[in-house]
């Protein structure tokens, strides 16, 4: 009790040790897991990030044609790596910085594209069953 | 009035709950009232009481069991009022996105302003929604002051919204 | 329970929870009181239910399980992963051949978790007795343990450092020298934790011989971790279920006999010296450069369990391997679930000021026992 | 004219009294702490909330409590007389637990019966202190009691007592039973909100400027008043943060025991006429 009001006396002639956050800028330690950046050249759209991704906040959306998606839902995501990890072309790579709030309008609306990815994984899959239906018989 | 418009957004009070988060981002918030953060500078303070909070900080997926009480929450909170959902489990259902006794997100039972992510967020991101949250509080605040002779019919028209109908329609969810 | 007769007129009755400032889960205790003080207790802890075991037998496979089940505690998060992957390896025949420098770094992973654990619960229960310096003071000592967490796995809360077969990243030599250099710092808080709750008149007067369990009363209920070794029960299952290398390093158990509110914070206290000599000794023990990630080929095929001592207590993990992606079943069965049976037992008679600090001595985590 | 100054200027003096106690809390925890002027901020937004009304008792009584302390203190700085103004401050406390009892909030009708033990802790000792002014002054009319020069040196151990009955005045542990953040969420407070919360508010800015007054007193005619003020406050935020909280038994007990003797003695002293 005694030891502790000294010290809060003493604390009053001593420099706080808050950092003042918002004002004076913070560099997170290097190896920090943040923000999870895509490089478009090095992916060949193997779909096997999105599979390792436990919290399924990596959609890959392939179209009928050339054109293929790759979707990130920073608000999903729970940073953990495991995507990074299961690329084996090095196109996915951590940031050390850490993704910044967002309001309302720059959501995702993500729920219509989960339910898109699952429509387009389906057709994708039915023409693959369809290709190998149709070799097996011929 | 210029000296009215400076007490808006200078003094939120916040209001943490819980909705089955698994208590990482419940810590962060603590640990943003400590030295080390201390968002007291921003005048927060974590009062507790929904009667007076300004910002409701909300963690977790919402459970099934947890619903109810949110909507209770957020009811209580007096206008103008600010949700921020905490942690990806608030905003979208993080890892427990699709489990059988989850709402995915906060945002399906109140409307939500501000998205926090991170598993768990980190106490600079959660400073930064606080920051985000202030400005819309502002907004909200301008909002609110409707001319009277319009007051009666604004005050009608919210009188709508009450409790029984909402928990209406949650049940029919 | 003792037989108190509670006169309905003059009760007070004071709901607690689900949200209150004391409470950072939900979780909602109804007192009955007299002149405030507790004649009747009633708990309600499910507010929490996720179903994390159901869909760990329906929606991942195992390899995410330890990000899963991570997510059932952020407080003991690693301790979970550990004891998932444990499982999960004995349940696929490889627990023989991790190497020891996966097991040093996840024994550090757990011992951190577990020094964060105990500062973050010592302080909340300075907080909530209104001794809101000590608080303060401690979770600023924290701060140093989640900045060498955040230093060595990437993240302040969910490590993440564990998957099946080995651990994610290691750590290098430099990293190794500074926590070296950090582990002082936070010997000497541990220190003035110390002090705090032997020395500090008022708030030792709040907590002794405060909610007192007796060793035979600790054995009925089946008390676990702190808790227990409070009341003199002579369990930690670092020892009894080894995983790693606790019982080539000699760890000690950590008892005392009074088994009041204070005596558990100073068990608490004491493991955290403890914790910090296992950290030395696994950085010591092993060197960095070796193989970290088994490759798995197969799938959980047998039954098989673990033990780990969270820093709440015994955590136990039963997996059932059916040679599927997918287990069969997991059982989990968290260290608060055993500590709560008592506690209205031991808050009868109570006052109501005098029961936050009760329920915080105990140290539950509500959000590990609704899963 | 003077009564208009101490109206208007009374609260803005509690209010800065109020931010600096914010301020040095928070850097006796080695924080930064709000802006000094950060109740001014508090209380335009507690104005401008929009207001949820329980029931107009539970209002009423709020404004109660805050016309009362503001009667308090204008009675004490116009030179009034000390007993009504100790009479006020002990009403005005019992009308914020009236309050509390309006409602079926169950931390609402704890906080108020530990509000109404706070009264029974506080208010005997500065009854007996105005007893020993009267001793030393011949009247109980403060405008004769502020021509008195240094009471300190008279009554030493009253104002010793003063200071022993400050935490329990100003809320603050070990003695913060009343508002209890952590176990009753602020007692009996708690069902306000908004504009009706904005009287409370002030009128704890008010009883600060009370209790500094009251300090004051002992100082009256010395240059070191303000120094007196501010150190015993200090003092008194120190020991906020150097204790745990007790009950309010512990409270009422601690408080008489110091306070009261200390008192006492004091009155034994003059009556003996050694000081």
């Amino acid at each position: 009790m005694l030891k502790m009001f000294i010290t809060s006396i003493k604390n009053l002639f001593r420099k706080p040790v808050t950092q003042l956050y918002p004002y004076e800028k913070y560099e997170p330690f290097d190896g920090y897991r943040g923000k999870i950046s895509w490089e478009k050249g090095k992916c060949t759209f193997c779909m096997k990030c999105g599979r390792a991704c436990t919290s399924g906040a990596i959609k890959i959306l392939i179209y009928s044609g050339e054109t293929k998606e790759w979707v990130w839902n920073p608000i999903q995501c729970i940073y953990c790596g495991e995507c990074v990890r299961s690329c084996p072309f090095g196109a996915l790579i951590q940031e050390k910085y850490y993704a910044s709030p967002i309001t309302k309008g720059e959501k995702l609306d993500w729920s219509e594209i989960e339910k898109k990815a699952g429509r387009l994984e389906d057709r994708w899959r039915r023409q693959l069953r369809d290709r190998r239906g149709k070799r097996k018989s011929e | 009035m210029k000296i009215f418009e400076l007490g808006k957004a200078k003094s939120p009070w916040i209001l943490h709950y819980n909705t089955g988060s698994c208590n990482g981002c419940d810590i962060e918030l603590l640990a943003v009232l400590t030295p080390r953060y201390d968002v007291e500078r921003f005048g927060m303070l974590n009062k507790g009481n929904p009667k007076q909070a300004d910002i409701l900080l909300i963690t977790g997926p919402v459970t099934k069991r947890c619903r109810e009480r949110l909507l209770n929450l957020y009811l209580q909170v007096p206008e103008p009022k600010v949700v921020v959902a905490v942690g990806t489990c608030s905003c979208g259902g993080g890892v427990f996105r699709h489990m059988y006794n989850v709402e995915n997100g906060v945002e399906r039972v109140i409307p939500v302003d501000v998205y926090v992510p991170g598993c768990a967020a980190r106490p600079q991101q959660i400073i930064d929604g606080v920051v985000k949250a202030l400005q819309i509080l502002r907004e909200k605040g301008r909002a609110l002051e409707v001319p009277p002779h319009l007051k009666k019919i604004v005050r009608g028209r919210e009188g709508g919204i009450d409790r029984e109908s909402l928990l209406e329609d949650l049940r029919r969810r | 329970m003792k037989k108190i007769k509670v006169n309905q007129e003059i009760c007070t009755t004071i709901p607690m929870g689900s949200q209150h400032v004391a409470l950072p889960e939900p979780v909602k205790l109804v007192f009955d009181t007299e002149n405030e003080v507790v004649k009747r207790v009633s708990f309600d802890v499910s507010y929490v239910h996720r179903g994390i075991e159901k869909s760990l037998t329906t929606m991942y496979d195992f390899k995410k399980a330890p990000y899963v089940v991570g997510r059932i505690c952020g407080i003991c998060a690693i301790a979970h992963s550990i004891a998932c992957t444990v499982a999960l390896e004995r349940s696929i025949g490889i627990d023989g051949e991790v190497p020891d420098r996966v097991r040093a770094v996840r024994m550090i992973g757990l011992e951190l978790d577990r020094l964060q654990s105990h500062f973050l619960i010592n302080g909340h229960l300075a907080e909530v007795c209104g001794y809101e310096n000590i608080f303060m003071h401690l979770w600023r000592c924290r701060e140093f343990i989640l900045d060498t967490a955040d230093m060595l796995f990437g993240n302040r809360v969910q490590y993440d450092v564990v998957c099946v077969g080995g651990v994610n990243r290691d750590i290098d030599e430099k990293t190794g020298t500074r926590i070296s250099e950090a582990l002082e710092e936070i010997e000497e808080s541990i220190g003035f934790m110390e002090e705090v709750f032997t020395r500090d008149k008022t708030l030792v007067k709040r907590l002794e011989g405060l909610g007192v369990v007796s060793k035979d009363k600790a054995f009925e209920y089946g008390l676990v971790g702190p808790s227990a070794r409070a009341s003199g029960v002579k369990t930690d299952c670092r020892i009894e279920d080894d995983w790693g290398m606790y019982r080539d390093f000699g760890l000690e158990i950590i008892t005392m006999t009074e088994g009041d509110a204070l005596a558990r914070c100073l068990v608490r206290v004491l493991e955290c010296f403890e914790s910090v000599r296992m950290i030395r000794e696994a950085l010591d023990s092993t060197s960095p450069g070796e193989e970290i990630q088994l490759r798995v080929r197969d799938n959980p095929k047998k039954d098989a369990v673990c033990r780990n001592e969270a820093p709440r207590g015994e955590l136990f993990y039963y997996i059932r391997g059916t040679g599927k992606k997918i287990p069969g079943r997991v059982k989990i069965r968290t260290p608060t679930f055993a500590n709560i049976p008592i506690l209205p037992h031991v808050m009868i008679g109570v006052r109501y000021n005098d029961v936050p600090p009760l329920l915080m001595s105990f140290d539950p985590c509500l959000s590990c026992t609704g899963r | 004219m003077k009564t208009l100054l101490i109206l208007v200027f009374s609260p803005v003096i509690g209010g800065l009294i109020e931010g600096a106690f914010r301020k040095v809390n928070a850097r006796m925890q080695t924080r930064v702490g709000p802006p000094i002027v950060q109740p001014f901020y508090d209380l335009l937004k507690l104005l401008q909330k929009r207001p949820i009304l329980i029931n107009n008792y539970h209002v009423l009584m709020a404004y109660a409590h805050f016309v009362l302390m503001a009667t308090a203190l204008a009675t004490f700085l116009l030179g009034g007389d000390l007993l009504l103004v100790i009479f006020f401050h002990g009403m005005s406390l019992a009308f914020l637990a009236m309050g509390a009892y309006s409602l079926r909030s169950a931390y609402s009708h704890v906080g108020a019966t530990r509000e109404l033990f706070h009264i029974l802790a506080v208010e005997p000792p500065l009854l007996l202190i105005a007893v020993n002014i009267y001793m030393n002054t011949g009247t109980f009319l403060l405008s004769d009691v502020f021509e008195t020069q240094r009471l300190v040196k008279i009554m030493p151990f009253s104002f010793l007592a003063l200071i022993a009955s400050l935490p329990g005045m100003l809320r603050r542990s070990p003695f913060d039973v009343s508002e209890a953040h952590q176990e009753i969420i602020g007692g009996p407070e708690i069902e306000y909100s908004g504009p009706f919360y904005a009287p409370i508010y002030l009128a704890k800015w008010l009883e600060k400027v009370l209790v500094a007054a009251f300090i004051g007193i002992f100082f009256l005619g010395s240059p070191l008043i303000v120094v007196a003020i501010a150190t015993s406050f200090i003092l008194v935020l120190a020991l906020d943060n150097s204790t745990a909280r007790l009950s309010y038994w512990d409270m009422v007990k601690i408080t008489w025991v110091v306070a009261l003797p200390l008192v006492g003695a004091n009155i034994f002293l003059n009556a003996q006429g050694v000081l």
